[in-house]
């Protein structure tokens, strides 16, 4: 039982997203872009942020295309979950398994700071004990990652708190599909799993893969 | 072998942050008369092989756009 | 054209060009005039500076590296080291901010990857003109936006650096970046390329007629209109050098590099030269071999092609195998071009013959070295009273003018534009003064900062150059760190022009005294002279870099953190408006007294160890009105503090000194913390945090402001001043 | 008042870091006939006034194009 954390070339927080695994008492383990299967064993899998293809023609479209996401499609329809950070959850995006893109923040500058995230659904398995209406503090990092959909019609679960930081449609900040096992969002609940980094908000969803 | 150009712009509904800025910044230099502005792609590729147009609409279909944000154009020059 | 025509389009003196035939034996012909011309201007060979850099303290038992490699490396303890290096690439931002900054970045990471380094941190020193001028502005966004760019794609956290402007960098803009890398310090590499037989391995981006004679050519000459020396821009390609320093490292970690050094100024010309007379060997290299981008290449444009994103290894010829299987990994383009020989001679083949066959020495090592002139210059007295423009009538709107200039109000702006956190390990973020990283398994932290007193050093040059490193170790200090060493970038006008020769001497040996009295070495540096127009010359900008350890656990930011905390002044010597940002680039500021730059950071780091602090804050540009706003703003937190002075109100707010600092603690360590303190530094406790409101009490009047509206004017400092036009 | 097209591409021996990615994904993809990528920016815009050509060449000059690495195209629809 392990918790595979996917490499792409480009891949920036493949090592804190599997040390955040591993700080909550998960295994983890990397799995290859071009592998057509996910390692042995893989009970839930971590699409980590980064700049895959170095975000070339879209943000997470050429990574999205990889042997490695058709084993992770099968994964997520068997009912798996699923965690995609930052350019992780711009990967599901592209590849269908969320609903919606993420474009160009509204600044069209990169942000990164601390967030204030509301939690809008708590009923996935990713904000832990949170309650709707709950803010989560965890940082965001990112340049094209305002989400654009039909917000009525997707199980939006956390919503920018406050001021929106990039233009999302409805200050989304992640979303789940209907079955709540594929969840994206664009803050880094890995950067937020340690007190010495001010703030363990983020092991709620770190532990939407072990739970 | 034939030179492909594909272009590919933000679809009408969606917002376009380039296309607004720059038209804000066209604005602010002084050109009041530029409005509407898009901003998109434009992608050239050498395709070999009978049916170029058909080969880069798959290319499209299979990477280049995304049709939730995109609308695109093939054109063989 | 003639031969004479093109050394000099080259940019070699007829001296420098009679030299070459003397030490070879014969003519150069065109390739190798080529690489002469690179390899012996300013920017490779230091020609100006080398004499002069010999003064600076190089030397402690924890330099695992010194001076001279791709990095200077220090010994961090548990078998750890830490590769550090700053460098400019002032003219390529000039000339296209974006990629040249970007490109900057791309760079200084390449050269803390041929340590054998993953790079862990980011730092950016940056000068510009005035943000009223539409082509500062232009060059600043742009600049900060290709910092951005190149950093966040590439994974490694920009934690730091520094941003003034001023009318004297209109011209001439500064870009420096700073990295700093992890090693384990018995797998350190280096670039001496030994072994005859062994492989050349060039890897990553393909050659193209990138930068062709750019940067070292452009670097070395003073910017002119001159269209022809511009050279094609060099466009970054950031996610090339994150797998590039995947791979890399994958590859040293099988142990499979025996030598690996960037690709920089000069290309294959200077990597090679250097690689062979480092190792006291050559290497014969076919030009047919290295993977072009454009059709038609001459051997001398693929000698001197600057194209980013390449590294050449030296290998076994028994792993070349397993070097390239590594590399198709990661997607990237290696190839074996040559080998490694016995003789001394760096040999470049096209078509089979031999276009190049020299001792790679005489270009690696022979240029000619220059004196610069040193004529002492007398040095500006401290202004008297007469000479000081008459007090303010109000001095809170004074000081929240100045909270919002570009040059006192905050950073956000820009280093929110970089990916500060990138690897979980940034426990003090920008915004303060030093940025601390932690560093895995448990060995500790690291404090690193940029900091230069460019007007010090104009003004009084061997003073500016002792107070440009004791404010390095003072924000070092301040975050509870102790310094281990530094890196300089020596941003100067022409040498050989006017006082400039004369201040450089004066900027190092003042550097020197102030790092020997830290027992701090210098393990690796940069230079960059030439910046100066017809019209501006910029000020004499020693950057300094320098990194300190920390335990991250007791990592000190510069926040107040509660209610009815002691706010202290700890420091030594006189405040003045001389030199200061309130007043300008005139008068002598105080010059730093050495005993008590090293009492007062013994005092911080020891108090902070015993846990004393609970924040501590370094008063710089913008004197104690501005730094105690500054500590106040964070956690919206007021304070009310008494200054008791015979000063002026104006000198008591803003004026500057030399080793100040504004700390808090809970009133019941104040009495430790003063019992601590040594002769040469006062600690005088000045007022509560507490409120809402900053009031500063002075003998004769009180000033006061609210929090909200000190960090309303500081956070549109910058914003404004881009935004209007 | 007339729509105008620009189009933008990197110049020709500068490097295109952009196409060359998508190059390569297309190949991975088993596209193997596409060659020589280049990917650049299109705008469009509407511009009133006489000269409509004239002063979409004007804004490019002054913001939209960056003559150092990008050569520009202007064509009125
Ligand atoms: N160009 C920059 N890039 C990144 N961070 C910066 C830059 N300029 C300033 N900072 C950060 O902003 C903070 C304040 O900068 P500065 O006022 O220059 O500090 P100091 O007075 O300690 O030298 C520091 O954390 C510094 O690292
Ligand atoms: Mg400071």
């Amino acid at each position: 039982m392990s918790v595979a954390v996917v490499r792409f070339p480009g891949t920036l927080d493949h090592v804190s997203a599997l040390a955040a695994v591993t700080g909550i008492g998960g295994q983890a383990q990397y799995a290859w872009h071009a592998d057509d299967e996910l390692p042995q064993g893989t009970s839930a899998v971590l699409l980590p942020g980064g700049f895959s293809y170095g975000d070339h023609l879209r943000p997470g479209a050429i990574a999205s295309r990889s042997p490695i996401m058709a084993a992770v499609r099968r994964h997520a329809e068997a009912g798996g979950r699923v965690l995609g950070i930052c350019n992780g959850f711009q990967m599901l995006c592209e590849s269908g398994l969320l609903p919606g893109a993420l474009i160009d923040n509204d600044s069209l500058s990169f942000i990164c700071h601390q967030a204030d995230l509301e939690v809008v659904d708590d009923s996935t398995p990713w904000t832990g004990d949170a309650g709707a209406g709950d803010t989560l503090s965890i940082p965001i990092k990112h340049h094209g990652g305002a989400w654009f959909g039909d917000a009525e019609a997707a199980r939006v679960v956390l919503r920018y708190h406050g001021e929106n930081p990039n233009g999302s449609v409805e200050r989304v900040a992640g979303l789940a599909n209907a079955t709540g096992n594929v969840m994206g969002l664009m803050p880094h609940p890995e950067e937020a799993c340690d007190p010495l980094l001010g703030s363990t908000d983020g092991r709620a969803l770190v532990k939407g893969l072990v739970a | 072998m034939s030179r492909v150009v594909i272009t590919d712009m933000p679809r009408a509904e969606v917002l376009d942050p380039q296309g607004q800025a720059v038209e804000r910044a066209l604005r602010g230099l002084g050109f009041d008369d530029a409005d509407r502005v898009r901003v998109g792609k434009r992608i050239e590729l050498d395709i070999d092989g009978p049916d170029p147009e058909g080969a880069a609409r798959k290319m499209c279909d299979a990477l280049l756009a995304n049709p939730l944000i995109e609308d695109f154009h093939v054109e063989v020059v | 054209m003639s031969e004479e025509a093109l050394h000099r389009q080259l940019g070699l003196t007829d001296d420098e060009f009679a030299h070459i035939p003397e030490l070879l034996g014969r003519d150069p012909n065109e390739p190798e005039l080529v690489m002469f011309s690179l390899m012996w201007s300013e920017h490779c060979s230091y020609k100006h500076s080398r004499k002069l850099l010999r003064r600076f303290p190089v030397e402690s038992d924890r330099v695992l590296q010194g001076p001279g490699e791709n990095a200077g490396v220090i010994d961090i303890g548990a078998g750890w080291g830490l590769s550090l290096k700053i460098e400019s690439h002032n003219h390529p931002s000039a000339v296209e901010p974006f990629e040249g900054a970007a490109t900057g970045v791309g760079g200084i990471v390449r050269d803390i990857l041929a340590m054998g380094s993953r790079p862990i941190a980011l730092l950016d020193s940056l000068r510009f003109g005035e943000l009223e001028s539409s082509r500062s502005k232009h060059l600043f966004t742009r600049a900060v936006e290709g910092i951005g760019h190149y950093g966040n794609c590439i994974g490694v956290p920009t934690v730091g650096g520094e941003v003034s402007f001023d009318e004297r960098y209109e011209d001439s803009c500064l870009v420096n970046a700073m990295c700093v890398g992890l090693v384990r310090a018995d797998r350190i590499l280096r670039a001496a390329a030994e072994g005859p037989g062994n492989a050349v391995v060039l890897i990553g981006n393909r050659t193209g007629r990138d930068g062709i004679g750019g940067a070292s050519v452009l670097a070395s000459a003073e910017l002119s209109e001159d269209e022809d020396r511009r050279p094609s821009v060099q466009v970054s390609d950031p996610f090339t050098e994150r797998k590039l320093m995947d791979c890399c490292l994958e590859i040293a970690d099988e142990g499979l590099f025996v030598a690996l050094q960037d690709l920089g100024a000069a290309g294959l010309t200077s990597s090679a030269s250097e690689m062979a007379a480092k190792g006291g060997v050559g290497l014969d290299i076919d030009l047919d071999l290295v993977p072009l981008r454009e059709t038609g290449m001459a051997a001398a444009e693929i000698l001197v092609s600057e194209s980013q994103e390449r590294m050449l290894g030296v290998v076994l010829p028994r792993d070349v195998e397993r070097v390239i299987a590594i590399c198709e990994r990661w997607d990237l383009d290696a190839t074996r071009i040559g080998t490694v020989t016995e003789s001394p001679n760096l040999v470049a083949r096209m078509g089979g013959e031999a276009v190049v066959d020299l001792p790679a020495g005489l270009l690696a090592d022979e240029a000619p070295l220059y004196d610069v002139p040193v004529e002492p210059q007398p040095i500006s007295a401290p202004l008297g009273p007469e000479e000081l423009p008459s007090e303010p009538v109000d001095l809170r709107a004074t000081w929240l003018e100045m909270m919002g200039r570009p040059n006192l109000g905050s950073r956000r702006w820009i280093y929110e534009q970089y990916d500060h956190l990138v690897g979980a390990n940034t426990v003090v973020r920008p915004g303060g003064d030093a940025a601390v990283v932690r560093l895995p398994d448990g060995i500790g932290g690291v404090a690193i900062t940029t900091d230069c007193a460019e007007v010090h050093c104009e003004l009084a040059p061997r003073e500016g150059g002792m107070a440009t490193v004791f404010e390095a170790a003072r924000n070092l200090a301040v975050v509870g760190a102790r310094p281990l060493a530094a890196t300089d970038c020596l941003n100067f006008p022409n040498p050989e022009k006017g006082p400039t020769g004369w201040r450089l001497t004066e900027v190092i040996e003042g550097m020197s005294q102030a790092l020997e009295a830290l027992e701090v070495p210098v393990v690796s540096g940069n230079v960059s002279l030439y910046n100066e127009s017809a019209a501006r010359r910029i000020y004499p900008t020693p950057v300094v870099g320098m990194v300190g350890s920390v335990d991250p656990e007791k990592a000190l930011g510069h926040a107040f953190q509660g209610d009815g905390d002691a706010v202290v002044l700890i420091g030594y010597g006189p405040r003045r408006l001389d030199g200061s940002e309130y007043l300008g680039a005139r008068g002598c500021p105080p010059a730093p007294d050495v005993a008590s730059e090293i009492a007062l950071n013994g005092l911080l780091v020891e108090a902070n160890d015993s846990g004393l602090l609970k924040s501590a804050h370094d008063v710089a540009a913008g004197g104690f009105a501005v730094a105690l706003a500054e500590c106040g703003m964070p956690g919206d937190l007021g304070a009310t503090v008494e200054l008791d002075t015979r000063s002026r109100a104006d000198e008591a707010l803003f004026g500057e000194g030399s080793g100040w600092v504004l700390a808090s603690c809970s009133s019941e360590n104040l009495a430790r913390l003063t019992a601590l303190a040594p002769p040469e530094v006062a600690v005088r406790h000045v007022g509560q945090t507490g409120g809402d409101q900053v009031k500063i009490g002075l003998p004769a009047s009180t000033v006061s402001a609210s929090v909200t509206e000190l960090a309303a004017a500081y956070e549109a400092a910058i914003p404004g001043a881009l935004n209007e036009h």
